[in-house]
């Protein structure tokens, strides 16, 4: 696709600056929040605001670098939660992490299917053939009683979260297994985007035309993208079945929730990883606030119906206002808000 | 004509039916996208507002006249609101980055619709009776041919409208080429604005033809996922192109549940149609009726 | 503060603002947290049900004074109907004090909920939904699908026909037609109607429709070839009104087609308009507002400005009854549950117990006011959804009327079914089945302590 | 070096090059030039593989094509510049310079990501590379600027960085003055020259007729898609066909 969504959003802070940022919350993360965070914290928004963000930082990697739109992600994060259910299922010596991988890798194989229409198609064309992913994907599990090992009602619960032993069965040891995760394929995201295929994602997201006159190898490249994000997705899907809801419906991974973490990149901002991160904290907390703050100001005449309509109001607002306002998303404002700070110094 | 027969023909008739059904949401999409290039993805949130309020309306006994009227007006400022609020301050971005603000666009309404006018399921009755006609054993519905009456009348309408009213010929020219367009002195915002108003008419007149199928109620704006395929097929640029790829769609979506479903499972239209049109496309790239775009450097 | 809101209800409900806030700390309060659903697709069932609820929880208050003097409270999250809103309420809620159950009436939400709730010891009441092999409350000590499982469910409507033909016999050499909505939810029933099918010997075609079901041409044309005595509709939200219109739009005759209890309120009719009239679905609570606890609730609730529906032409609809029924069974489980440990905040455990020993039988339903609004419910240790009767209701256009006797499905042939795949899910998760008897035989002695 | 023979090529009915021949010798620098919408860019997309061709052949060093496969072009040692900027707005001048030379890359995905020695020496040379020819083209103090941000006449040299890099056998440059001073032209014709120097090959679209003279060993002029003549400048200088058809766009440009 020709469109480029938005400039990569350059960094302005030093490399050590950032460093020690993410060190600050490496250490806040690890050390500080299993001793304070109560089990309302690490399952209503820790856990989910981790899978979320896994989720829209593969997405990110497909749409916000390559510039290839996909509208059906939530397809992908099924494809693992089932590919792992199934995985731990009959396959119940795979150590879990291995697991995970596995299930990551269907998805990824999955989804470089998915990208084969990018290499005619472009834009919308492009869209609309990964709505058709979507939708196909659901048909699917639906259709084979086995992926859902002929569970009655479709729905299928998560085997313990045990690694060499080790449980992660509590809310807290979920939490920090959904961090190490989300931690880890961060730093490997970071290594890809800022390695020589990154900067041929960003070439085929700003000039195909031009990508390919230098050499970039433009089919292999989107489809790589379109495998790379589909894993991350993937795992993100495992994340969520695994360490947050604990069973899964293939209706929990509808149209809805692609376009929920499409929105995260757009509003985090697309290009950029920490995008991920503060898109879905706001996703997240947003509607947490909203309600609590609805319930506390207006009381008893605001009903939790028109509180909800409120919100996806404000929610298409804050998308067609960062995408007026800040195409670059939170990742841009937070940005320009540390470089005042650095002019106040 | 043998019972075989006389079913394919009912599926066939069936489908090309439900066909014209998707092409009267698709030249709502078509209408904007040609001439700013958006696919606006909240036409089905237009649609679904514009049968909500005019439900609303009614049953709050305004007449129909009057109530469709009303909703006409409702119509035109939400078309008129849009393309200012939100397409003007966007004009120049890459269309990806509209598809994506319509996407907001499509929540806001959908918010606001249900905040106006409840989340209660209505019915809509147009007073047109559906028990089917039996043409030598073969039924038709009346409602069906009713409606793609209707979406005749406006394909006739607004051919009309084009090729013989100065806005008509204005939105030509700048489908054509909209910078060519600029030059000639023509004013783009207001022909832009225009055509949002013509697609919030679309919306109304495809709105009330969908709501008294459907009933008016939340899942009124899904009826875009039907209109997609047909987009892809037809090309996003083209009325003539949405009513064919419509009709195609229609038909190979029935033909393919009821002789393709009892193979590899049932309920496969949910994506029949999305993988045959892309599957077209796949062949030729330029789709039924559109061009073959020179790549410019 | 949420919690401003719910005393602000229960202010409302004690009819003096002042007296309750100050009253309310000290006094005995049973709570229930309620993962409701006014927004989103399925709202309309949500408001109904949550209205109907908390209508009736009101009504004991303001009647009552509570249950035998325990205030009842409750406290709402929107969820619209989603699973990891319906958690994040459910962890934001469970640690109220003095939770006496969660209703949530959503399969998904229930699923993510039982192993939680399992843990928290708190019951999960799933009335007519819910997971089937549930009943099976050796297995599952914590779920109660009252009333009527989607099993159940099944074999309550082939018995209707059966009644409609004239004898289980007369429906040898039938066809019945199954539109089943494609979801793991419509596809629950399959094996069950191929079950009886083989046990009656009559043909059943199980035709699917996709998600979200606005379009059904072709699964109606498939329906007119086949010439059906009967289609079920198995249906979900907007599917329901486009399967009775497409019914009238290929010819097929609205009183032959027999909706399931996902398909069987106003909001599944009304948009079909003239289509739906004689169309018939099964139900557990009859509809109307003729019945004694309902004119209570028009009078007592709404009469002081507090009932929860917006509109009040909804009082006595499908999911409001539903609602109406849910409350009774939920308090008069704590009222069982009172019986035995005392008149106290009970824990979950205890109201567990209260929902194991919920037994109205008709005498005791008249006497709540609900004579033919529900039969009657004898829920145990072992059979978790009580025997419901269910009955079938008919749309004349305007309203439903009930056209067929209480009929009891086959449990007999259902639990075999059912006790093998709470099997299997006791083996994937290691738990042994309670035994029922020696347990019973245990609380039969009295309770230490109390 | 590269070879035009009898290229005709048409968009829907439009004849936008009528049997064009061009022959480019070693080491040369080869200007094209004409009037505007006399096919000069759609010459170089076709020798660049953007446009499918109606009839006619291209010939790049040994390898004769009746479609120049686009995505082999930087293998062939053929680099571009465009028109209308095609730079990545997204990546700094010195990603953009570096990514020039993707087309020799070696290490694999696995290496890149784990920082594999392989791929830490190959990119440690890319980069010392694309430092090199930065330094070459003056664009040093914007090395870690978003190209997207910068002027004009510096974009402009960003993109000849990007195709320099690789050290091109034939380096296509479509306007790579267009908005330029009269000093950054002066400048721009120095790197060319160098560049050739260095052996690649040029092909030129230029307006400038003072720059293409002084520049130029040989001058093909297009008109209407047509060549109406070839040569030295002197040679070109003294064709009445090309003196008439530069009249006319006189005459044009004013009138405009």
């Amino acid at each position: 696709m020709a469109a480029t969504s938005a400039p990569l959003a350059k960094t302005v802070l030093r490399p050590s600056a950032n460093a020690v940022g993410i060190a600050l919350l490496l250490v806040l993360a690890y050390g500080i929040v299993p001793l304070v965070g109560t089990s309302y914290l690490y399952e209503a928004i820790l856990t989910p605001f981790l899978a979320l963000s896994l989720a829209a930082l593969g997405l990110n990697l497909l749409t916000g670098y390559a510039g290839q739109l996909s509208l059906g992600s939530s397809a992908f994060m099924a494809l693992g939660a089932y590919a792992a259910f199934n995985l731990s299922l009959r396959l119940p010596f795979l150590p879990l992490p291995v697991t995970i991988v596995l299930a990551g890798l269907v998805a990824a194989t999955a989804g470089l299917a998915a990208g084969l229409p990018a290499l005619r198609l472009r834009g919308f064309y492009l869209a609309v053939s990964t709505l058709a992913v979507q939708f196909f994907v659901g048909w699917v599990l639906n259709r084979f009683a086995w992926i859902s090992n002929d569970s009655p009602s479709g729905v299928i619960s998560a085997p313990p979260l045990v690694i060499a032993g080790l449980s992660f069965e509590d809310a807290r040891g979920r939490y920090l297994f959904s961090l190490t995760v989300v931690a880890l394929l961060t730093f490997l995201a970071w290594r890809l985007v800022t390695s020589p295929t990154g900067r041929s994602f960003v070439a085929v997201r700003d000039n195909e035309t031009a990508a390919r006159v230098i050499g970039v190898k433009v089919a292999r490249t989107k489809l790589l993208a379109f495998a790379l994000s589909s894993f991350v997705v993937g795992v993100a899907g495992v994340l969520w079945a695994f360490a947050y809801l604990r069973t899964v419906e293939p209706a929990g991974f509808n149209l809805d929730r692609s376009f929920q973490i499409l929105f995260i990149v757009i509003i985090g901002g697309l290009g950029t990883l920490r995008g991920a991160f503060l898109g879905a904290g706001l996703i997240v907390v947003l509607p947490l606030l909203l309600s609590r703050f609805g319930a506390a100001v207006l009381g008893d005449g605001f009903d939790s119906g028109t509180l909800e309509m409120c919100q996806r109001i404000a929610l298409g607002t804050l998308i067609v206002a960062f995408l007026i306002r800040e195409p670059a998303g939170l990742a841009a404002l937070l940005d320009r808000a540390v470089r005042c700070l650095r002019r106040a110094d | 004509m043998s019972p075989d027969l006389a079913f394919l023909v009912e599926v066939l008739v069936g489908g090309l039916l439900s066909g014209v059904m998707y092409a009267l949401v698709a030249i709502g999409f078509v209408l904007i996208y040609k001439t700013s290039g958006v696919l606006n993805f909240a036409q089905g949130a237009m649609l679904l507002f514009a049968a909500l309020t005019f439900v609303s309306l009614t049953e709050r006994g305004v007449p129909f006249a009057g109530a469709f009227v009303a909703t006409l007006g409702v119509m035109v400022l939400l078309g008129l609101t849009i393309e200012r609020a939100v397409l003007r301050p966007l004009v120049n971005q890459p269309p990806i980055t509209l598809f994506m603000a319509t996407l907001g666009v499509a929540y806001v309404i959908e918010g606001a619709a249900q905040l106006a006018w409840g989340t209660q399921v209505h019915g809509l009755d147009l007073g047109i009776d559906d028990t089917p006609i039996d043409i030598a054993g073969v039924f038709v519905s009346r409602f069906d041919l009713f409606a793609a009456a209707v979406a005749g009348l406006m394909v006739a309408v607004l051919s009309l409208f084009f090729r013989y009213t100065r806005t008509g010929l204005a939105f030509r020219a700048v489908a054509d080429d909209p910078l060519a367009a600029l030059n000639t002195g023509l004013r783009l915002p207001r022909i832009w604005a225009a055509v949002w108003i013509a697609s919030g008419i679309v919306a109304l007149v495809a709105g009330l033809l969908w709501g008294a199928r459907l009933g008016v109620q939340f899942s009124l704006s899904l009826v875009v996922l039907k209109a997609l395929p047909v987009l892809v097929l037809g090309g996003f640029d083209s009325i003539l192109g949405a009513i064919v790829a419509g009709l195609i769609v229609g038909a190979v979506e029935k033909l393919s549940e009821v002789y393709l479903g009892p193979f590899i499972g049932g309920g496969i239209e949910g994506w029949i149609a999305y993988v045959a049109a892309l599957g077209f496309l796949l062949v030729r790239p330029s789709g039924l009726f559109g061009v073959r775009s020179v790549e410019r450097v | 503060m949420p919690t401003l809101k719910i005393r602000l209800r229960s202010a409302l409900v004690a009819g003096t603002a002042l007296l309750a806030l100050t009253g309310a700390a000290n006094a005995d309060e049973q709570h229930f947290p309620l993962q409701s659903y006014r927004v989103g697709p399925y709202a309309a069932g949500g408001t109904g049900f949550f209205g109907g609820f908390i209508d009736y929880l009101n009504l004991i208050n303001t009647r009552d004074g509570g249950v035998n003097g325990v205030k009842l409270t409750w406290s709402e999250g929107e969820t619209q109907y989603e699973v990891e809103r319906g958690v994040e309420v459910y962890e934001r809620l469970k640690s109220r004090p003095g939770i006496a159950a969660w209703n949530p009436l959503s399969v998904g939400i229930a699923y993510a909920m039982i192993d939680r709730i399992t843990k928290d010891k708190v019951p999960l009441i799933t009335i007519n939904h819910g997971r089937t092999d549930s009943t099976d409350g050796r297995v599952f000590p914590y779920v109660f699908p009252l009333l009527l499982n989607p099993y159940s469910e099944t074999s309550g409507i082939v018995e209707y026909l059966a009644s409609r033909e004239g004898g289980l016999e007369k429906l040898k050499g039938k066809t019945i037609a199954v539109l089943f909505h494609g979801s793991p939810y419509g596809k629950e029933t399959i094996p069950i109607y191929e079950l009886l099918a083989k046990k009656y010997g009559f043909k059943v075609e199980q035709i699917e429709v996709p998600h979200p079901g606005n379009e059904q041409q072709s699964q109606w044309l498939t329906i007119r070839r086949l010439k059906p005595d009967y289609v079920v509709l198995r249906g979900w939200g907007v599917m329901n009104p486009v399967a009775l219109k497409t019914a009238q739009k290929t010819g097929f005759p609205a009183n032959r087609i027999v909706g399931n209890v996902w398909s069987n309120s106003e909001e599944d009719v009304i948009p079909a308009g003239e289509a739906a009239k004689g169309y018939v679905a099964i139900t557990t609570q009859a509809s109307g507002a003729e019945y004694p606890v309902l004119q209570e609730v028009t009078k007592t609730v709404y009469g002081a400005g507090t009932g929860n529906l917006a509109d009040r032409k909804r009082i006595g609809s499908v999911y409001h009854n539903l609602g109406i029924v849910n409350g009774i069974l939920n308090v008069e489980a704590v009222r069982a549950a009172q019986e035995k440990f005392g008149k106290r905040t009970l824990t979950g455990d205890e109201v567990r117990w209260g929902f194991e020993h919920l037994r109205l039988d008709e005498a005791r339903v008249a006497a709540l006011g609900a004579k033919g609004l529900f039969h009657s419910i004898n829920v145990t240790c072992a059979n978790h959804e009580g025997e419901g009767r269910v009955t079938f209701q008919q749309w004349d256009g305007a309203k439903w009327s009930v056209v067929s006797d209480w009929i009891a499905p086959d449990w007999a042939t259902l639990r075999p079914i059912i006790e093998a795949s709470s099997a299997t899910y006791a083996k994937e998760h290691g738990l042994t089945p309670r035994d029922c008897a020696k347990e019973e035989a245990a609380s039969q002695a009295p309770a230490v302590g109390q | 070096m590269l070879a035009v023979e009898a290229l005709s090529l048409s968009f829907g009915g439009t004849v936008a090059l009528d049997r064009v021949d061009l022959s480019v010798g070693v080491g040369e620098i080869h200007a094209v030039i004409g009037p505007n919408g006399a096919g000069k860019s759609s010459l170089i997309n076709a020798i660049s593989g953007l446009y499918t061709l109606d009839s006619g052949a291209i010939r790049i060093g040994d390898d004769r094509f009746t479609r120049v496969p686009t995505k082999r072009l930087a293998r062939l040692g053929v680099a571009r510049t465009f028109q209308n900027l095609a730079l990545f707005k997204g990546l700094t001048v010195l990603d953009t310079v570096t990514a020039g030379l993707v087309d020799s890359q070696s290490a694999g995905l696995a290496a890149q990501i784990l920082g594999l020695p392989t791929a830490r020496r190959e990119a440690r040379a890319q980069r010392e590379r694309a430092e090199a020819v930065i330094g070459f083209l003056d664009l040093s103090d914007v090395r870690d600027r978003l190209a997207g941000t910068l002027p004009y006449g510096v974009q402009k040299r960003v993109e000849l960085a990007r195709a320099l890099v690789a050290s091109p056998r034939l380096l296509l440059l479509d306007e790579p003055m267009a908005g330029m001073t009269a000093t950054e032209k002066q400048r721009m014709s120095g790197t060319i020259r160098a560049a050739r120097a260095s052996g690649a090959t040029i092909v030129l679209i230029e307006h400038d007729i003072g720059v293409v003279m002084s520049l130029s060993d040989r001058i093909t002029v297009l008109d209407h898609g047509r060549r109406i003549a070839s040569g030295t400048p002197a040679e070109i200088q003294a064709d009445p066909a090309v003196i008439a058809a530069y009249l006319g766009l006189a005459f044009d440009e004013e009138a405009a």
